[in-house]
């Protein structure tokens, strides 16, 4: 499914409207493959035709389903700015070049997510990651290159720990399968062979999650990669990692193994709770917005991981809650970013000086995203940190539940700093000529801040779907 | 007969073609200077390339194997040379844009920073 | 060692060595393309970065205590691993019990190419290899995305002066040259096409091709080179490369088969297997020698501008 | 024991050395070749392991009962072309580094990095 | 006798490497490198005939193909290190 869609030449207009084409039919597929998965179940597409073990197979549940939404609906929306932004801040002649490097790493992401084979995911891990070491490096000044180069060594590291830990894996297995894997492995599972491999793959994984100790790279590939590619991977590549994060632990390695033998869950906690302080603190000293966004990001990484470390149904669905709606927030706040990128060309928060008047549009989607980031009511944000809580609570950690809510208070003060220099403070001089953004930036930004307001009231939708997977995973890994 | 007379030929070929190499292995770790470590090799490699060779066509009977190693042989023979050449006439040049003689590359690198 | 290019070199030397350890044990595929690959493409993209950003590298290393001790902790980690693990060589190990006697006993009858590796790589586990061709697609889009610089006539000629004093001085490297090119041309092909019964396939086939050509740039110049191949050609070869790949999929697919099912090709599945096979590793092939040739012409012509 | 898994160890300190050079060293240029030797140990690492005594090469033949396991050797062609992907990306980066910053070490590049900022 | 030959070209090997390793010029690594690149060549068929399967010669092919580009590689490479020194002694 994902395969077909890399397939392309090139010629510069078309592409763009190709590409969304493209990703928009993803879209589409993937949102019916999440309907037949709600009620029908597991879905497995053996490819070549070969049984699962020897040949390598497409395996989908809700988890899968819910990752390819995800991934697949942002990559669209944002894919419809895409062509205002780029004129901006890429040479002419590289725009062909740009969206073939996008749709690959579109395509590789969804590949990761949609393959049930291990080996499988390390290739289109690479593939992804390639793309987005060449995307950021296309960012507009020498900075680019420099985070581009680092996030190259630690991205290339992070996958070779994975590559050493599928070879272990497969030694003492002998099958690459994922669902293959989590039959034969509990066999082994007392090895120290078994234990190292765990350890490699975890290790892997949280470097391209950018997890509080290892996130060194994410902050300045994402403040100087161009604005798009900034929306896009902030919005989907560390989900998928995560994604990876769970697969291995739940479904791979099994619950029992990964939580009763290794002190993994405080591990887990404490690094979460720990990210989460280290890195809104970063944020609120920045200068630069995508700087301060970016931490931020390092920031809800951490939520994620704390409520995955309580390997509880509650507190994985909360993580899934909060995939999907962090993917909205930074989604929505990075492309609006980007359109004070098209119009100013800084974003600098000294430059933000009464921008709140010039482009109020803009502006206002920025806040709401920021209230979502500090999980105020009828916000997203609220929902997943809702849940969060709940989870932490139901396990009886009062005191995390308080320390999480203190991380929000952290939120608060840097979302203020932006509303207190763009509404605040006097307009800088000349400023009069910024005007609003074209529609092109308008209607993707909107969109993903309406979602955000609508999957805040309605929440049906998006907890179903989440509690379904958390309880799917819970189901495969008695 | 033949082919005891055959596996005979073989080692012995084998035998001159190692010792060769071996002497071209010591002169490249003992000799003193650049032109003389080029010589020693360039005069063993080619010859002991042949002797190994041949050792090994009359070792085997099958004639794909014969042929790809007739090949090898050629490319050898070609190729060494030219490189050998190649090596000697950088050298040279090298050495004519520095009167003195060829510096060791830790001087390059600090002369270079 | 404070010398780049000597660093480059024993890289080299390294990668060869583990070529012949591969072939030690009895990985013939592998050490193909790790010579093929490692020893020369690697090694020559690595030179001409290095004559881009200078040779000389500062000695101090920061840091050297936390980094030796983070390598400490990861080798004994990995260590620890190993002990559990079956030994060295054992045909009991459970990697040789559960999936790969599959390919070893059945692969003839259901594929019927003797080499085992070829068919794993082509049929089983096709989509790999897709995955594969499409990561080194994405390097040359990549590179070219990079290195892309727009041509300056000017820049060219003085190449080309620079070219021709090169030439006087290597007479007989060219002609030996001249007379290697079409050999290697040759057996690229023979690479390609032998894939089915000993080692190679379309992978290295495109190597070896793509090393052909770079050997032709070196020695007779960009510019003579850009006469005879021109880059949008082979990036739309490159394209097409993985076109066909894909296109077997979507072949298999639409004739109502899953994925990569190349029984849906011919009547016969074996037939359609190897037709499939073929026509896959040609991609691959076409691909490869392409994304190579690119990525060499890239690093070239940068270094011609400076 | 010792005997049984000596490759492994062997294979691990290749690793490690690679490893090093890749945290350890300033210099751009020597950071990929620290991970190309990385990679390729891993390499190394994934064929011993389909190394079977007494068996040949995976490539069918008459007479031949035993064969190495012809799985690792595929994973590690794809590695590989992984590998070269990668280095040649970061070499393209290293050359436009060059270009914008006009150094190849680490420390020089982080310190101009600071001063625009 | 196979045998004999393969360890005394690995023995060369080590020469070679040493060689390679302590320089000290430029040109004493490139012809060990070459030495080096021919010795693989030999050993690689060697050891197909020593394991009893001597059909992949192929690869050694390869080897010398490749060795041969390397070596021209650094040579052509290395020039340009050569001309742009001596261009800077002009001025």
């Amino acid at each position: 499914m994902a395969a077909p869609l890399c397939l392309f030449l090139t010629r510069p207009r078309l592409v763009w409207f190709f590409s969304i084409v493209a990703s928009g039919l993803a879209f589409l597929i993937s949102c019916l493959l999440l309907q037949q998965v709600m009620a029908s179940g597991t879905i497995s597409y053996e490819l070549g035709a070969w049984d699962a073990p020897w040949g390598i197979e497409y395996r989908i549940d809700q988890l899968n389903a819910l990752l390819l939404l995800i991934i697949s609906s942002i990559s669209t929306v944002v894919l419809l700015a895409a062509d205002t932004s780029i004129r901006k801040e890429i040479p002419e002649d590289r725009h062909t070049v740009f969206y073939i490097l996008y749709l690959l790493s579109l395509a590789a992401m969804l590949g990761i997510v949609a393959t049930g084979d291990a080996f499988n995911i390390f290739v289109f891990l690479e593939i992804s990651s390639l793309s987005a070491y060449a995307l950021i490096a296309l960012g507009k000044d020498r900075h680019a290159l420099w985070a581009s180069f680092q996030y190259l060594i630690m991205g290339t590291i992070g996958a070779t720990f994975i590559l050493i830990g599928i070879g272990l894996m497969y030694q003492m297995t002998g099958t690459l399968n994922i669902a293959d894997l989590s039959i034969r492995l509990p066999e082994v599972a007392q090895t120290r062979t078994v234990f190292t491999a765990f350890a490699f793959v975890i290790v892997g994984v949280c470097l391209k999650l950018a997890m509080f100790p290892l996130h060194l790279w994410l902050p300045n590939a994402y403040a100087y990669a161009p604005s798009i590619v900034t929306a896009f991977f902030a919005a989907t590549a560390t989900k998928v990692a995560v994604y990876l994060l769970i697969r291995f632990t739940f479904s791979v390695f099994g619950l029992s193994f990964s939580f009763t033998h290794l002190p993994l869950q405080v591990v887990f906690m404490v690094l979460g709770l720990v990210g989460i302080f280290a890195a809104s603190t970063a944020a609120i000293y920045q200068s630069n917005i995508k700087h301060l966004f970016a931490y931020s990001s390092v920031a809800q990484i951490g939520y994620m991981i704390v409520g995955f470390s309580l390997t509880t149904a509650l507190g994985l669905t909360a993580t899934l809650l909060h995939l999907f709606n962090h993917a909205l927030m930074k989604g929505a706040l990075f492309l609006a970013l980007g359109a004070v990128m098209y119009r100013i060309g800084t974003t600098q928060l000294r430059d933000f000086q009464g921008l709140g008047r010039q482009m109020p549009v803009t502006m206002a989607a920025i806040v709401i995203g920021g209230l979502s980031l500090i999980g105020v009511p009828l916000t997203v944000g609220f929902v997943s940190k809702w849940y969060l809580v709940l989870a932490v609570i139901e396990v009886g950690w009062w005191p995390i539940a308080v320390l999480i809510l203190l991380g929000s208070l952290l939120a608060v003060v840097y979302v203020w700093r932006i509303v207190e220099v763009a509404y605040f403070k006097p307009s800088l001089e000349g400023a009069d000529s910024i005007k609003e953004v074209p529609l092109a930036f308008m209607i993707p930004i909107w969109t993903l801040v309406l979602a955000n307001v609508y999957f805040g009231i309605d929440t049906r939708l998006s907890v179903q779907v989440a509690q379904a997977a958390s309880q799917s995973l819970f189901g495969v890994s008695p | 007969m033949i082919d005891s007379l055959m596996q005979v030929g073989s080692s012995l070929f084998l035998l001159i073609g190692s010792f060769l190499l071996l002497s071209g292995g010591v002169g490249i770790l003992r000799f003193p200077d650049f032109y003389s470590r080029m010589h020693a090799v360039g005069v063993t490699e080619t010859f002991a390339t042949s002797m190994i060779i041949i050792g090994l066509i009359m070792h085997n009977p099958d004639l794909l194997v014969d042929v790809k190693l007739l090949l090898i042989l050629l490319m050898t023979l070609f190729i060494s040379p030219t490189a050998g050449h190649a090596l000697a006439n950088a050298a040279m040049h090298a050495d004519m844009a520095r009167p003195k003689n060829i510096k060791s590359d830790d001087e390059v690198t600090s002369s270079n920073s | 060692m404070k010398d780049l290019l000597a660093v480059v070199m024993l890289l080299g030397i390294y990668s060869l060595l583990s070529a012949s350890l591969f072939v030690a044990m009895d990985a013939v595929d592998v050490a193909f393309t790790e010579a093929a690959v490692g020893a020369g493409i690697s090694t020559l993209l690595m030179l001409v970065a290095i004559t881009m950003t200078g040779r000389s590298e500062y000695p101090e290393r920061h840091k050297p205590l936390l980094a030796l001790a983070v390598v400490i902790v990861t080798g004994s980690l990995l260590i620890y691993g190993t002990l559990d693990m079956p030994y060295f060589g054992s045909a009991e190990a459970p990697i040789h019990q559960h999936v790969a006697p599959r390919y070893i006993n059945d692969s003839m009858q259901e594929i019927g190419v003797p080499n085992i590796v070829t068919s794993v790589l082509a049929s089983y586990r096709a989509f790999d290899t897709f995955g594969e061709v499409v990561v080194i697609f994405t390097a040359g889009i990549g590179v070219l995305a990079l290195l892309l610089v727009a041509r300056r006539s000017e820049e060219d000629e003085k190449a080309d002066l620079f070219n021709y004093s090169m030439h006087e001085q290597h007479l007989i490297l060219r002609i030996v040259t001249k007379m290697l090119i079409p050999f290697i041309l040759l057996f690229a092909f023979y690479v390609q096409f032998h894939g089915d019964f000993g080692p190679g396939g379309g992978f290295q086939a495109g190597v070896i091709f793509a090393s052909a050509i770079f050997l032709y740039v070196m020695l007779f110049g960009m510019t003579t080179a850009r006469r005879v191949i021109n880059q949008s050609f082979i990036q739309m070869i490159a394209a097409t490369g993985v076109l066909l790949y894909g296109s077997v999929g979507v072949v298999s697919l639409l004739s109502g088969k899953e994925f990569f099912d190349y029984s849906a090709l011919s009547s016969d599945p074996v037939a359609g297997q190897h037709l499939g096979i073929l026509l896959i590793e040609l991609g691959v092939g076409l691909t490869v020698a392409s994304i190579m040739i690119i990525i060499f012409f890239n690093f070239a012509s940068r270094r011609g501008n400076q | 024991m010792l005997m049984g898994l000596y490759n492994y160890w062997v294979v691990i300190v290749l690793m490690m050395v690679g490893f090093y050079i890749v945290i350890a060293h300033g210099n751009l240029v020597k950071k990929i070749v620290g991970l190309s030797i990385f990679q390729t140990s891993v390499f190394i690492f994934y064929i011993s392991m389909a190394m079977v005594d007494g068996g040949t090469a995976p490539i069918l033949d008459e007479g031949i009962k035993q064969y190495s396991n012809p799985l690792p050797h595929v994973l590690i062609l794809t590695a590989i072309v992984v590998g070269i992907a990668t280095t040649a990306l970061g070499l393209a980066l290293i050359v436009r580094i060059k270009e914008a910053y006009g150094s190849i070490e680490e420390e020089e590049i982080q310190k101009k990095d600071n001063l625009d900022c | 006798m196979l045998i004999v030959a393969t360890i005394t070209i690995l023995v060369v090997m080590i020469m070679a490497v040493t060689r390679a390793v302590l320089g000290p010029t430029l040109y004493d690594r490139v012809l060990a490198v070459n030495m080096f690149g021919t010795k693989t060549v030999l050993m690689i068929s060697l050891l197909g005939f020593v394991m009893g399967r001597p059909e992949f010669l192929d690869i050694a092919i390869v080897y010398a193909l490749i060795n041969f580009i390397s070596v021209i590689g650094v040579l052509r490479y290395s020039d340009h290190f050569i001309l742009k020194r001596s261009g800077e002694q002009k001025k």
